[in-house]
């Protein structure tokens, strides 16, 4: 199952399962989206169900949060995150905060969705990931997809939970396609909110990521056992919360951590995982937890630069060697 | 009491619509009850003023004194399955909403008995079950928010709109015409009110406004421009709005009001405009004024208007007293709310190790 | 080739401005110049979308063919003082601002030959001696923007104006009416540009839009609507907005014109229009074929235009082989002009340890 | 010299100086600044040098970008930066990244700048600290001042910077006096963009903080010294480029460090100085580096409550005594 039906089959059966469900955004309807994600759905759900707006982010995600004040669940689909910028305002502000402002009266339940950080060649305007900006901010949980089984089981949770998800797609991801097991075919498939999982199981030493960098990670503990280097590789599944305990368990048996993401190094994922593992694990620390991350550039447009600018498998197989 | 009052009211100025008769009936019962809710209006927000100035209040402080008739003459056309969204001068909508001067005192107290739990303060005020959505800071952003209640409205089959009132300096606000658009092409049911008092902070219409004609700016949307100092003209022209917004989707209201106050309490208001425009303001279109001056015209008798301010006098005394004697909220309080469902997982306090899950309970019952 | 020739095109549609004269002066010289360069901007976007099939081109990539006379006509009424700023679809502005067919494939191919040396790709190219401020892919942003540029004009005193395209999409963001409000305000001598091509992507106008007269929603500013698929038309009218803009502020140019082919590559641009609505405009409006009828009208043979043809395919062709033939930026070119002055400290790379100090080199010498 | 002096006459000098700085801003000219900051620069230098906008932040922001691309040298204000959302767009998108997507072709030496994170009683909406999320960008330099000696000399600097400077002030701080040099008085007095200060030596901790929790740490480390431990304090004045060199240097006298912000900590400037002493001087630590951060919540309005979300004296005394 690719990512993209993951994300399509969810929408649906949550579109079928629950009339306050409702999607809205830039060409999710007639267009089917521009990649694809909500293909079919207008067609089946009617326009009052599957919303196309126009290209004013800023105001139909204003729409959207009031509306989920008002008691309907809408998915916002931002085009991709970096349009998102225009509206960050409502998702912060207006969101994440009323509940806790409203002293618990008005709840917010919206999943804000899109592709996240960096895509091919669509350079600095269109490359950025913004996990650790969202995830800062309490009133709002972030998850992060890796594969099918995250798609469809973490999109089912967002979509249902009463509080504001931003939901960070890649849109690489899209087209590849993951085995599933039938329980992922469930229509009532969903998973924990807050939640990593151990793909891969090691013992010297404990890779973290996220996203389309989980597949990296994979891929470089496949080249590391081959050096007879064990690794373990955690999906963190969800940034906020951070799921601090399976990354301190995983620390206590590997005593040895990297981390990897997409975007800029500064105050990043990275940057508080490591500082997490300080404070909670430090005893526990045979080596420094290394950050692999995207070069703090603007993203380049030229193919060669773009890949530079991003971990690829060796920069991980690399770190994680520097330490082992 | 119930015997018809026929007022007539400025003429109303339109744009793309046939303006409402500015011929407006009403009587003596609902000409009390206007004035009654004015005069609170009133002496809450000066009580709100005293307290601020003897330091009970701290931050922020948006007081309405000056705009009452907008929010009366709002209520009194629409119900309470209507809903409201308004900006942080927002202590007015929480008293006609059905909040208490007491909750609302000792929210602008930071007490636990406040409005919100001492969690919100003055510029965060909602009744969720009377339909009101706050209570917004930033400037504008109720505007596409308040379209989106209406979508709501619309989505379930209910008759009924969102009034999404802003004030003259957010006119301007790119995502206000964003959700003009959007309100349009999809036929919500949402009132755009711009509450024009003439300035944004210390800002004059004109100087923020290229065309301060703010009921034509919705250019494509209709739009009608009321007395707001006028309690029946503003009735009148949101019942004929509402009734206009649910058959046809948005319209925009500008009602000419004016602060009386600085726009907040570290704003003397008196830089940007001058002593005898605000007087003349308070003697010549004073909102309560001009109700009082239409009772004792149909036979209402001075002392009986009296009594009600007195009423209210000790209804607001006594709150703002209670309030003063309510608690700070307990600590924990801090960790509620967050999250409707924390999913278990615990947010970090200001010390390394400081983690506490945090709990959804809008009961506050302990 | 001088001689006057005087043309009838469509009439202008105005809004609170009257319209000019719609009979244009032109002559068989400044004819042909238009002829060859829409030729060459048609040839270079066609060659960019082999290339694109070809794999050459990767990311996004937004063709002008089918919109060329709305930027030539501005060109041909206008100077190079004035300046330009435009979205993501962007490619005919680095060659009417002075840029090389080749400096285009090789950018679009991401070689270190490219406009902006392989960094900016399709959408991000600039000409800062040629007051051209790009290229920018996030849609509206370039609307304040432009007002800004317009702005330093009026600042230093210049007597020049600042072009502000945006799309038909773009024209509802709200940071466009923030825009208009201020440069209404401050007289800025700035022309926003809406190119009507009639979609934003998937969208129809009218889908998007609730009023989709575009050159109506400047509201208060005056606007003015030309048959954007006619060089003259267009040349005229941004002469007389110039002149306008100069003495009076800003003014709303809404161009009908049409893309011939989808939004962007991945878009094959005939599921939300239909193929008669394209064969239609490609038969009837196309611009370069009106400016062809009309130089053949005027006595220009046939052969010369095959001529200007011919060359012009030439070059388009040498460019692509040539970019073709370019390199890969070197690899330490991802460190460069991330500060204009870095202040001695290092970024970091994708390594823990890799650490550089970005260099501030426009010229990429080494 | 009060913080808001410093600010004022640092405008003053610079309006003075270069013809092609202007001011902008909501109610920066009649109104003399929302806070005062800019009092008397209109009488003084014109409704063209200082401008008043609409509320319209997105717009007047795109504006000033535009004009700094043009040769202008703006200073953008926010009444605070908790409005600047509205306007994240143009400042990331437009004017930190065009320099690197024009091939150095065209910068943007403009200045923002306004007050920055918690104030006094304005709940969960207007108390956001957004220095990490800044300080994540490339192509943005983030300062933040915590004395006049400071406010001046990063304001000063800023202006005549030719990159985009975010400038983070603290409205707590501006009616705050204190003592300055001659030296800061002088009309050319800048201070170097990306050098942190040590404000005091002290050889067990090291307390690493900016803006006004500078002047906590300072007290903090008066009550310490009491107990005979000695702190020493980092201010980090720049927050983007971070002086991480001045950090180690500290720690490799102190081997212990402590961080203190008034913002969130998920990704915070604490996590990035944790995170990056665990990979520069992963041996020199006897002790984890803790983090003292505001709460994990949005901004309640009660006294007690805002207290008890931001970080007292006190709580800097505690992580530096349970390392120390
Ligand atoms: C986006 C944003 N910018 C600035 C502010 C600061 N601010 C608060 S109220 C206000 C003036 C608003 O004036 P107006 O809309 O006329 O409403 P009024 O206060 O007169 O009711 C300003 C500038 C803010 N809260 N939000
Ligand atoms: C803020 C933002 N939202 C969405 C997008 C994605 N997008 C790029 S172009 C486009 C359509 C724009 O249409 P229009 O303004 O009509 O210009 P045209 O492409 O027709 O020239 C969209 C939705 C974007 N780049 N920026
Ligand atoms: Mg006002
Ligand atoms: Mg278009």
């Amino acid at each position: 199952m690719t990512v993209r039906d993951a994300l399509n089959s969810a929408l649906d059966e949550e579109l079928a399962r629950d009339d306050k469900v409702y999607v809205l955004g830039e060409e999710v309807g007639e267009y089917q989206g521009a990649y694809k994600i909500t293909r079919g759905l207008l067609q089946k759900f009617g326009p009052d169900r599957v919303k196309d707006t126009p290209i004013t982010e800023a105001g139909f995600t204003g729409i959207a949060v009031g509306s989920a004040f008002a008691g309907l669940r809408p998915v916002c689909e931002f085009m991709t995150w970096n349009f998102a910028m225009q509206a960050i305002d409502q998702i912060i502000n207006s969101a994440a905060k009323t509940l806790y402002m409203s002293a618990g009266q008005i709840n917010c339940p919206i999943v804000f969705r899109g592709p996240n950080g960096a895509a091919a060649g669509v350079a600095a305007q269109h490359s950025q990931c913004f996990a650790s900006w969202y995830s800062s901010v309490p009133g709002l949980k972030v998850l992060a997809p890796y594969d099918a089984e995250d798609a469809r089981g973490l999109l089912k949770a967002a979509i249902r939970d009463p509080d504001p998800v931003v939901f960070l797609e890649n849109e690489i991801l899209y087209g590849q396609a993951f085995p599933v097991t039938p329980q992922v075919l469930d229509k009532d498939f969903t998973l924990p909110i807050g939640k990593a999982k151990v793909m891969r199981e090691g013992k010297h030493v404990t890779l973290v990521s996220f996203s389309k960098m989980v597949g990296y990670c994979l891929k470089a503990a496949d080249t590391l056992a081959k050096e007879g280097i064990d690794v373990e590789v955690i999906n963190l599944r969800s940034i906020k919360p951070l799921d601090k305990d399976t990354l301190i368990a995983s620390l206590k048996k590997t005593h040895k951590m990297v981390t990897v993401e997409e975007g800029w190094p500064q105050c990043g994922v990275g940057s508080e995982v490591s500082a997490l593992m300080m404070e909670h694990a430090f005893d526990e620390l045979d080596a420094p937890v290394l950050r692999v991350t995207g070069a703090e550039v603007p993203m380049p447009y030229a193919a060669n630069l773009e890949a530079a600018a991003l971990p690829q498998i060796d920069d991980i197989v690399k770190a994680v060697k520097s330490i082992a | 009491a119930a015997a018809p009052i026929k007022v007539e009211v400025m003429p109303y100025k339109v744009h793309r619509i046939d303006a409402p008769s500015n011929i407006v009936e009403t009587n003596v019962a609902e000409l009390t009850d206007f004035y009654k809710l004015m005069y609170k209006m009133r002496r809450m927000e000066i009580a709100a003023d005293m307290m601020y100035k003897a330091k009970f209040i701290r931050g922020f402080c948006h007081l309405y004194d000056g705009q009452e008739a907008v929010l009366t003459g709002i209520e009194a056309a629409i119900t309470k399955q209507d809903s409201i969204i308004t900006s942080y001068r927002d202590h007015c909508q929480h008293v006609s909403r059905g909040g208490s001067v007491l909750s609302l005192m000792a929210e602008l107290m930071g007490k636990k008995e406040g409005a919100t739990r001492g969690l919100g303060g003055s510029m965060h005020i909602y009744n969720r079950a009377g339909n009101f959505y706050g209570g917004n800071g930033i400037v504008g952003a109720q505007i596409p928010l308040g379209a989106g209640i209406a979508l709501a409205h619309k989505y379930r089959g209910e008759k009924n709109v969102c009034i999404t009132m802003y004030g003259d300096g957010a006119a301007n606000q790119g995502q206000k015409y964003e959700a003009l658009n959007m309100a349009g092409l999809w036929n919500l049911p949402v009132i755009f009110v711009c509450e024009n008092n003439h300035y944004g902070m210390g800002t004059a219409e004109w100087r923020a406004a290229k065309s301060p004609n703010f009921y034509t700016r919705g250019d494509y949307i209709p739009g009608i421009k009321v007395d707001g100092m006028d309690v029946l003209a503003v009735k009148n022209a949101v019942a004929f709005a509402k009734a206009y917004s649910l058959e046809n989707g948005p319209i925009v209201m500008e009602m000419d009001t004016y602060r009386y106050h600085g726009h907040s309490m570290s704003d003397p208001g008196s830089t940007y405009r001058t002593r005898d425009e605000i007087n003349a303001m308070r003697t010549e279109r004073d909102p309560i004024e001009r109700v009082k001056k239409l009772l004792l015209s149909n036979g209402v008798d001075a002392g009986d208007l009296k009594k009600i301010e007195k009423e209210v006098k000790k209804e607001v005394d006594e709150a703002v007293e209670a309030a003063k004697t309510g608690t700070a909220p307990p600590a924990h309080w801090l960790w509620k709310n967050m999250y409707m469902d924390p999913a278990g997982a615990a947010m970090r306090g200001v010390l390394p190790g400081q983690y506490v899950v945090p709990e959804f309970d809008p009961t506050y019952a302990k």
